[in-house]
């Protein structure tokens, strides 16, 4: 009995001795399947034949790889929280997904992305869902922040940066999406509409300075996604930030080529690496008729500043009533007004994105109107300032309210008392999330300026053939499309394995077919459109080509069965 | 003067199936004052007729030829708006089922009174005062007019329907069926006012129907419809004491008469002729039990038969002779087992039906001809003893109440329907209960074969509590006991064909084999005289007439060879021509069989007919009890008394004495102290508020409860105006 | 019980005697033919749902191309708004570098429609199929219960009615399926879950009426247990009820279907006709006048649909004989 | 009004009362297991734990389950259907506040239309029994029931609106214009909003109006078969009397239920449309609120919905009571 059972497991034994080398040298285990997130296709039909494509070239990398598409919310949860071991999704965490970041003017200066896509700080909570932890990346990243002066230096360090980041591959960029807009150029004299790099020509500059060429000066545009708030001290969106950027006036504005200017400062000078002084304009008025002055701007800073220490789960947490705008500002240590007009701003670290990212990002708001507000909120547990709509907002920018309809339309007239008096006398904006309904409207003139586009591309440009009095123009966008990689798993960690997945993603045939040629390739987080931040020497490449990708993998120890499927090194 | 003559009318509906000759050649004079009843069976045409004198008739119907002469006006050449104007003001018709004729949503009142104002160009304040006279004519409290119709009984309604024909004073009414369906005191009630409002207005009345009894009490004259045409034509007098044609010879006798009760009733076994295909001959032929060969072949006109009636027989001149013939039960039962030919009867049926069914003497006594005792539930006759007892028995339901109810906003509310009731049954004996509708009697039937469980009070079957039964116990009770249902059409699962209804109880009762179940059936089906069995088996229950499907009924609760059997109502839905056959097999196989039977039905000639002893119902309770001679021709409580009166007899010459009690019984919702028929006797005293009456009985197990015999006899007479005012 | 002697002849034969028993079966099966063969909408009806079945079956082998893959030229590019081939200008498909065989077009970025469009009568009849079944027995189970047996489990059963009544069923699909994985089987489940309430509500009603009619108390007086009452007397006659609600539960699926997919609620891996009809809105073929693409699905939705329509109206004027034209 | 009666109202309303809590507690339940996450809507760049945190204090989704209902239902109580996510500055009670309206303009004359029309033309097929008419009659509502109402709104818009170009497309006016509409009556009197109703009432109201139409017929020809009818023929009222007075009269009342009802089931229903014809009223804000995972307001825009049914509901059994004293105090309405 027992010398029965012993053979037998001596024989086992003896085969799993026989078996063992010859798999263990032949090939690692199987690569086990992967899911690739996108949006729908009802939501974004571009990402999603986008992800759809990729995949199936993955497929024949011989990866068993399934596209999960769902709706935003919901892919916002299954990456967002799923990052950690701790996280109610861990038992399947995401792995690869199409992401897509926008361009804003505030993005014209590299920092953004920079530091908040990939320093390891912001690897738990932040923007750098993807996990990526690189040591010697962080120093760069902090670095750029430190070189306020040299411009030259910082390029360099930026330069580093795209390149370390190209070559970990850890977001696989493919395009910056020209954004396509249409003028009515019946009524608006293309001349006079001014194109900022990144953005298009849907910008600040074009709403104050084009010319109507009839005697209904009102500008009608549109806009497909939400149009929820009317807020200076909330981000809500792209729609919001519009009209939030018109009717409160900024200290600077980032100009045309991607470049922080002043604008309600007269000058912005800089004492040293830690103290600016910024000198007001003469003679603005907030739309209510009071003067602007150095207090109100002191307080605009203040009131993102606000916040009170709360005890949430024995924790002590600071809780800003401004959550949105409060980390463009927290690097502010002090402001002290010199007279009416001047005041200083004291860092406490030295910062080379301050200009565009606080003093050309935060809105000047009215302290009469304000410090009620925020004190009151001040005094309670669970509102901010998210929660407060003003009755009649009331700013100092070119623009004034007129009327505004949560998620209907926003109407916008110029302010007479301003500086730079726009050239039109009233700006709408409709919200039309009916992709049909906005191409009859540019087509009926119910609408002369379409600035934001979602659909294909394709349709818009056979539109404006069809119609004399219609332009079509497009800029590369500061955004971009992209892959991104959970660099915490396997096989998303080994960087051979990202790089290979790069390879099978056909950019020019996503450019030609699904953005019908709307697209510029994109090697990068900072977009071609952004000229100085680009002239680095040339990132590296990775080609469309399912053999490169092979020859990769095969290179790394990869290799493949009999049923053509994936494994990894052995060992 | 003539008001109305038909001449040749003939009226043809078109069907899927062909030409339906509903009317085929009708001529009627009516004089003006006289009160015409025209009976018949159903199918006959007889609502047809009335369709086409008022031209309603449906879409498929068609007027192929004749003339409708009313008043000298060519009713069929008057245009459609000119007859419309006739309608009721000249032409008034009470149509069938009047019950259903009262708009349900809107008040009786506005509904005469728009009548009234619409049709009779009355203004509004005058039409109220005509509808308040109107009401008050025909006995309805003029409260009513604010009510909805369903808010109404059925006695109301139809009072309702005929003072909304009366209205516009019509010189003509012509009332379909207006008594049929209603209990026997509202029926007596309507027929009151109806006679009454003929001899006040003078009104010239055409009454359709097929109760003789009714005609008898109402009409001065009678025309028989047969198969579209009319067969016979006579003053009401000499029609009911000799009628000339042999089919109103089958219906007289057909019918059950308190007054001279039959031993046998006569059956007119078989259906009136397919009206697609007429036969040539005489169209009685098939069902005539004195067809001659020529009967076939000649089809007979109506002639002169003397004492001024006419009649549409070969053999109307021998009719005298006939008539004593057709005294012979026999006679028609030899037509019933006619129809259904059977090429080798059984022996044992021979004899001993006609034996039994010609009996007519104590039940239990007479010798069943079938071998005896065939094992746990056969049919035995092993004593007289005991078979059933109800102790007591009471049962409540409740209405309205529990969750959902509640939810619903509605209040509790309990029913008392069957109050305290005890009576026991033997072996073989047969009871009738009666009573109007909601006395509780149909209740008590389900009480009986355990449909119910009673609330209180026990009810012992062959010595076992029925509420103490287990499911193995129940099984073996319900082997034992059947019921028969009111409503043939009903009874039998429309998706079952005949043989598996009838294999049904005897597959829930364990019988395997299925030679053994198919054997049991066929047997069955040929002892309710349906035969050749086989012929049924294989038909659904649509494909048979009411008479047979009845017959099926009884085979199925025959099939498990019972002990008793509850028969609810059993002919009441049926033509007066084959209930008499149903009655008949039902008592000729009880008795053959030993069976105890409870029968239940508001028609006392019936239940005289049928039963060894009678129980009269009211508000839940046995107000009296007794053999059945005992009770018709001796009733001891004002109730019975009153539902007695009621009764119409088929004879002209003898007229229902007034009633002293109002229709309508109360909704059972309260349990009185003292005698529930005391708000509606005539003959109440105090006592009969505040104390139970006495069960007062004989040495023959005749009982009455009631004061008037017992010790508070002396009480003095209620005073009604005070108890209304209490 | 013990056998009675033979009194007659030799029993029938065996073969007659299962005809006899599969009568309530037959009897069904009668009903359903009369249906078909009385009103000759209903067999249109039946008709229009063979027809797409076949399609159904065979959709893989009838469609020329994969439904989801865009289909490329010789250059390798997507064939985009190819118009179908007798609608195109001759030589217009050869200057891109392809032939137009296409017989409803392609999409924007080059699917096939008329592959779509066969391979959207699945998930069609797959939803409209299994929805009306889930329907028709839960409501026809329901009903029966509630109807039968009365008392506290009817009040149970009709309140969930009243609640499921009281449910927005759109919106509640679309939280539903958005909630949930886009799935086809989501929205059947979520359909279901709501549908059930008509089919129940009118059943319980028919059973009342069944329940008192005297063949049932007749079957109990003869000792039938109420499982045998249910099943053996009472659901054969209320099945073709259950049928008609059916029928209408084909038709109220497969719209609902379309609905939630147009909004964008429904699993992009699915081929539905309702999809297909969002992504031509959200591509715009309105504004391209690609009516090749917007009005196929929405004829074959409006078919499938009428033809449950046309087959409940079948059942009703069977059943409800006073609504027979005449 | 009877005893009776107002015990079956009471009883009605208590029910009603019953079901809408049972609905709002598998609402909770349904939004609360929902796998979507409420932040969403709020991701950004700049987006930390902290705010996180924050944000799920500020709505109230740290604490216990069963603590949440409790709030859930109180708020209820308080009408307090709270804040929206993705909205500022708004709660969802003005966000749903000012699609309401939109949606109850858009429902009632879509039905209104839709009734007026299917009872005719159901009194009309019922006369026309048999007839061709009829049967081609019967056939198109068939069709346009059958049709989705996405299509059938898509095949108009790109006639009417794009080809054509005879009516706007979408929305319920332009800005200019709305802006000056500070009350509702404002907006009921502009002629711009109701050529911006046009199209989507006409697209509803095609579909809604097969319903009346098919009940009204069935209801004519059972009615016509009664005997109350025949009795009015054979009192001799004019054959007007009768079609109309008598049968559509009583026809009438279960179409009149199924109106009731319909308001119910439309507001719930108008989603599709509501999206197609960019109609702001709650079915759009629900589905632009599911997408956005904005559970605050799609849960809000949900109950409201199922409210108005629930209520609906209940008006239509008490309007069946009284309109048909047949239905007592006993009877439950089998409508619907």
């Amino acid at each position: 009995m027992s010398r029965k059972l012993i053979s037998i497991a001596v024989l086992a034994m003896m085969m799993l001795a026989l078996a063992l080398p010859v798999t263990s040298q032949s090939m690692g285990e199987v690569v086990p399947p992967i899911i690739v997130h996108s949006v729908t296709q009802a939501e974004r039909p571009i990402e999603y034949e986008t992800t759809r494509l990729v995949v199936e070239n993955m497929r024949e990398l011989g990866l068993e790889v399934e596209h999960r598409a769902i709706p935003w919310a919901q892919l916002i949860d299954e990456i967002w929280y799923s990052r950690t071991e701790e996280s109610s999704a861990a038992d399947r965490p995401f792995q690869m997904t199409h992401w897509r970041m926008v361009g804003r003017p505030e993005r014209s200066d590299p920092d953004e992305f920079t530091y908040n896509l990939f320093h390891s700080s912001v690897r738990d909570g932040g923007y750098n869902f993807i996990g990526y932890n690189n040591p010697e990346y962080d120093a760069l990243a902090e670095a750029q922040r430190v070189e306020v002066a040299d411009k030259e230096a910082r390029l360099g360090i930026i330069c580093e940066a795209q390149q370390v980041i190209r070559h970990d591959m850890v977001n696989a960029y493919f395009i910056h999406p020209l954004t396509p807009q249409v003028v009515n150029t019946a009524v608006f004299n293309p001349d006079s509409i001014t194109t900022q790099a990144g953005i298009g020509v849907h910008n600040f500059w074009t709403w104050i300075g084009i010319e109507p060429t009839t005697d209904d000066k009102t500008l009608i545009t549109s806009t497909t996604s939400f149009l929820n708030s009317f807020n200076p001290l909330e981000i809500a969106g792209d729609a919001p930030s519009r009209v939030t950027e018109m009717t409160w006036d900024r200290l600077m504005r980032i100009n045309p080529i991607g470049v922080p200017e002043p604008w309600a400062a007269e000058s912005v000078v800089w004492e040293d690496q830690l103290n600016v002084v910024v000198t007001l304009r003469e003679g603005m008025k907030w739309h209510d008729g009071e003067d602007v002055q150095s207090d109100d701007a002191a307080y605009s800073f203040e009131a993102a500043l606000a916040g009170t220490m709360q005890t949430k789960d024995g924790e002590e947490r600071f809780q800003p009533e401004a959550p949105d705008y409060y980390p463009f500002a927290s690097n502010v240590a002090n402001i002290e007004i010199i007279d009416d007009l001047s005041l200083r701003f004291t860092l406490n670290t030295p910062s080379a994105a301050f200009e565009t990212s606080s003093l050309a990002k935060l809105n000047l708001i009215p302290k009469h109107i304000w410090e009620p507000i925020i004190n009151d909120l001040l005094t309670q547990d669970d509102a901010d300032v998210d929660s407060i709509q003003e009755e009649i907002p009331i700013g100092s920018g070119p623009f004034k309210y007129v009327a505004f309809d949560v998620n209907e339309f926003v109407y916008l007239e110029a302010f007479e008392d301003h500086w730079a008096r726009p050239n039109i006398d009233a700006w709408i904006m409709n919200v039309l999330p009916n992709q049909e309904a906005t191409l009859g409207q540019i087509q009926a003139g119910e609408m002369n300026f379409l600035w934001e586009w979602p659909g294909d591309p394709g349709v818009l440009q056979s539109i404006v053939d069809d119609n004399e009095h219609l332009d079509l123009f497009s800029a590369i966008s500061i955004g971009m499309n992209y892959f991104a990689f959970n660099v915490r798993y396997a096989p998303f960690d080994d960087v051979t394995f990202r790089q290979a997945v790069a390879h099978t993603i056909p950019q020019q045939f996503i450019i030609d077919n699904i953005f019908n040629g709307l697209a510029a390739p994109a090697d990068s987080f900072v977009s071609a459109a952004l000229e100085y931040w680009r002239q680095c020497d040339d990132l590296p490449t990775y080609d469309f080509s399912i053999e490169g990708a092979r020859a990769l993998l095969e290179g790394a120890g990869y290799s493949w069965d009999d049923d053509g499927r994936l494994h990894y090194p052995a060992g | 003067m003539t008001i109305l003559s038909i001449r040749d009318l003939k009226v043809n509906y078109a069907t899927q199936d062909g030409t339906v000759q509903a009317v085929d050649g009708v001529s009627l004079d009516l004089e003006e004052g006289q009160h015409l009843g025209l009976i018949g069976e159903s199918g006959c045409g007889k609502t047809t007729l009335l369709k086409a004198i008022v031209q309603v008739l449906p879409r498929n119907g068609e007027i192929v030829s004749g003339e409708i002469k009313f008043q000298g006006m060519d009713l069929l050449k008057l245009p459609p708006a000119e007859m419309r104007q006739l309608r009721w003001r000249e032409i008034a018709t009470i149509p069938q089922a009047s019950m259903d004729s009262l708009n349900p949503v809107q008040r009786v009142g506005s509904q005469l009174t728009k009548l009234l104002r619409v049709r009779g160009g009355y203004h509004k304040k005058a039409a109220r005062k005509r509808a308040v006279d109107l009401f008050d004519m025909v006995g309805l409290d003029t409260e009513r007019l604010m009510h909805y119709p369903h808010e109404f009984s059925g006695g109301m309604k139809q009072r309702a329907v005929i003072a909304m024909a009366l209205a516009l004073e019509p010189s003509l009414l012509i009332a379909d069926e207006p008594v049929t369906a209603l209990d026997v005191i509202v029926q007596h009630q309507i027929l009151e006012v109806l006679r009454q409002l003929e001899r006040e207005l003078n009104l010239t009345v055409m009454l359709i129907t097929h109760d003789i009894s009714v005609v008898a009490q109402v009409c001065d004259s009678v025309s028989v419809m047969y198969a579209g045409r009319i067969v016979e034509e006579a003053r009401s007098e000499p029609f009911f004491t000799s009628p000339a044609h042999p089919y109103s010879l089958g219906l007289q006798q057909a019918f059950p008469n308190l007054a001279r009760p039959r031993d046998v009733l006569v059956s007119i076994e078989g259906y009136p002729p397919d009206l697609r295909e007429p036969p040539s001959g005489c169209r009685f032929a098939e069902r005539c039990p004195f067809v001659q060969d020529d009967c076939h072949e000649t089809d007979p006109q109506l002639e002169a038969v003397g004492d001024g009636r006419l009649a549409a027989c070969l053999r109307s001149s021998e009719m005298d002779s006939l008539r004593i013939q057709a005294e012979d039960p026999t006679l028609w039962q030899n037509v019933e087992v006619a129809q259904y030919p059977h090429p080798k009867p059984l022996p044992h049926k021979e004899g001993g039906a006609s034996v039994a069914e010609t009996n007519g003497g104590t039940a239990a006594s007479a010798s069943p001809s079938l071998p005896v005792g065939e094992g746990a539930g056969g049919w035995g006759d092993e004593s007289s003893d005991i078979l059933l007892e109800m102790n007591d028995v009471s049962k409540q339901f409740k209405i309205g109440g529990g969750l959902s109810g509640l939810l619903r906003g509605d209040k509790e509310q309990t029913v008392y329907a069957v109050n305290n009731i005890s009576f026991t049954l033997r072996r073989g004996e047969s009871l009738g209960l009666a009573g109007e509708s909601g006395c509780g009697k149909s209740t008590t039937g389900k009480l009986l074969v355990k449909l119910l469980d009673a609330s209180q009070g026990s009810i012992v079957f062959d010595g076992d509590d029925l509420s103490a039964v287990d499911d193995r116990e129940l099984l073996g009770f319900r082997s034992r006991v059947q019921l028969m249902f009111q409503n043939p059409f009903e009874a039998l699962n429309p998706r079952f064909t005949l043989y598996r209804s009838l294999t049904e109880p005897l597959i829930i009762h364990g019988w395997k084999d299925e030679s053994e179940r198919l054997q049991r059936v066929v047997e069955t089906l040929d002892r309710v005289n349906l035969r050749p069995a086989e012929v049924f088996l294989d038909k659904y229950p649509h494909q048979l007439s009411g008479g047979q499907l009845q017959r099926v009924v009884l085979a199925r609760a025959l099939v498990l060879h019972p002990d008793f059997l509850v028969a609810d109502e059993p002919v009441s839905m049926l033509d007066v021509s084959v209930r008499a056959g149903i009655l008949n097999t039902t008592r000729r196989l009880a008795r053959e069989l030993g069976l105890a039977t409870v029968y239940i039905s508001h028609d006392l000639s019936l239940l005289q007919y049928t039963c060894d002893r009678i129980a009269i119902m009211y508000l839940g309770e046995i107000v009296e009890i007794g053999p059945s001679n005992e009770v018709i021709n001796n009733p001891q409580h004002p109730y019975t008394q009153a539902l007695i009166a009621a009764v119409p007899v088929p004879d002209p010459t003898m007229e229902n004495p007034p009633l002293r009690i109002r229709e309508g019984v109360p909704r059972p919702t309260e349990q009185f102290i003292g005698c529930p028929f005391a708000q509606r006797c005539p003959e109440a005293m105090e006592a009969c508020l505040e104390i139970r009456p006495p069960v007062i009985g004989d040495e023959r197990g005749h009982q009455a409860q009631c004061h008037l015999y017992g010790e508070h006899r002396e009480s003095p007479p209620l005073n009604r105006d005070a108890e209304l005012a209490r | 019980m013990q056998q009675e002697a033979s009194v007659r002849g030799e029993p029938p034969g065996k073969a007659k005697m299962e005809f006899r028993q599969g009568s309530a079966l037959r009897q069904l099966w009668e009903t359903n033919l009369e249906v078909f063969q009385r009103d000759k909408m209903a067999l249109f009806g039946l008709f229009i749902f063979a027809v797409f079945a076949i399609v159904a079956v065979f959709a893989p082998q009838i469609a020329p191309n994969d439904p989801l893959t865009p289909l490329k030229n010789n250059e390798g590019d997507w064939i985009k708004d190819a118009m179908p081939y007798w609608l195109a200008q001759p030589g217009e498909d050869e200057a891109e570098g392809y032939v137009n065989n296409f017989l409803l077009g392609t999409t924007n970025i080059g699917r096939d429609i008329y592959s779509q469009l066969i391979h959207g009568s699945r998930s069609a009849l797959l939803v409209g199929f299994s929805a009306a079944a889930a329907v028709a027995v839960i409501g026809t189970v329901v009903g029966l219960l509630a109807g039968y047996y009365g008392g506290w489990v009817d009040a149970i059963l009709m309140r969930a009615a009243d609640v499921a009544f009281g449910i927005p069923f759109i919106p509640f699909i679309i939280v539903v399926s958005a909630f949930l994985d886009p799935s086809i089987w989501n929205v059947v489940v979520a359909m279901a879950a709501l549908l059930w309430r008509d089919t129940g509500r009118v059943i319980r009603s028919q059973v009342l009426v069944i329940k008192e009619q005297a063949f049932v108390s007749a079957a109990r007086v003869s000792g039938a247990s109420d499982l045998r009452i249910i099943f053996v007397y009472i659901a054969p006659s209320i099945l073709p009820l259950s049928f008609l609600y059916g029928s209408f539960a084909i038709a109220w699926a497969i719209l609902t279907e379309a609905s939630v997919s147009f909004l964008g609620f429904s699993d992009p891996e699915t081929i539905s006709w309702g999809f297909m009809l969002q992504d031509a809105f959200n591509s715009l073929a309105l504004s391209r006048e690609a009516f090749y693409w917007i009005v196929p699905p929405g004829l074959c939705i409006m078919l499938t649909v009428m033809a449950g329509f046309f087959i409940g109206r079948g059942y009703e004027e069977v059943l409800f004989p006073r609504l027979r034209r005449m | 009004m009877s005893r009776g009666v107002a015990y079956y109202i009471l009883g009605r309303f208590l029910q009603s009362v019953m079901v809408l809590w049972i609905i709002v507690t598998l609402l909770f339940l349904l939004f609360r297991l929902a796998p979507s996450n409420p932040l969403a809507s709020y991701i950004d760049t700049t987006f930390t734990k902290q705010q996180e945190a924050a944000l799920l204090a500020r709505f109230g989704l740290d604490k216990p389950l069963g603590e949440q209902y409790i709030i859930y239902l109180v708020n209820l109580l308080k009408l307090d259907l709270g804040d929206t996510f993705s909205y500022s500055g708004k709660t969802v009670l003005d966000i749903l506040g000012a699609d309401l309206p939109n949606t109850i303009y858009l429902t009632l004359t879509s039905l209104l239309l839709a009734y007026a029309v299917g009872v005719l033309g159901g009194i009309v097929m019922a006369a026309m029994r048999g007839s061709a008419f009829e049967r081609i009659g019967t056939t198109f509502t068939l069709m346009t029931r059958a049709a989705p109402q996405f299509w059938v709104g898509m095949l108009l818009l790109t006639f009417f609106a794009f080809q054509w170009k005879l009516l706007p497309s979408s929305g319920i006016g332009p800005p200019m214009v709305r802006y000056r509409w500070e009350t509702e009556w404002d907006k009921l009197m502009s002629p711009v909003f109701w050529r911006h109703m046009i199209l989507p009432t006409f697209t509803l109201a095609l579909y809604l109006h097969g319903l009346p139409l098919l009940l009204m017929r069935s209801n004519m020809l059972e009615v016509l078969d009664q005997d109350y009818v025949t009795m009015s023929r054979l009192a001799g009222y004019s054959e007007w009397r009768v079609m109309i007075q008598t049968a559509a009269r009583n026809a009438m009342l279960p179409v009149l239920t199924a109106l009731t009802l319909g308001i119910g089931y439309s507001i719930g229903g108008n989603v599709v449309i509501e999206h197609v014809f960019s109609w702001p009223g709650l079915g759009r804000t629900l589905v632009r609120a599911v997408q956005q995972a904005d559970y605050p307001l799609a849960q809000g825009a949900f109950f409201l919905i199922a409210v108005i049914i629930v209520f609906m509901n209940f008006i239509a059994d008490i309007l069946y009571s009284l309109l048909d004293p047949r239905v007592g105090a006993s009877a439950q309405a089998q409508v619907s």
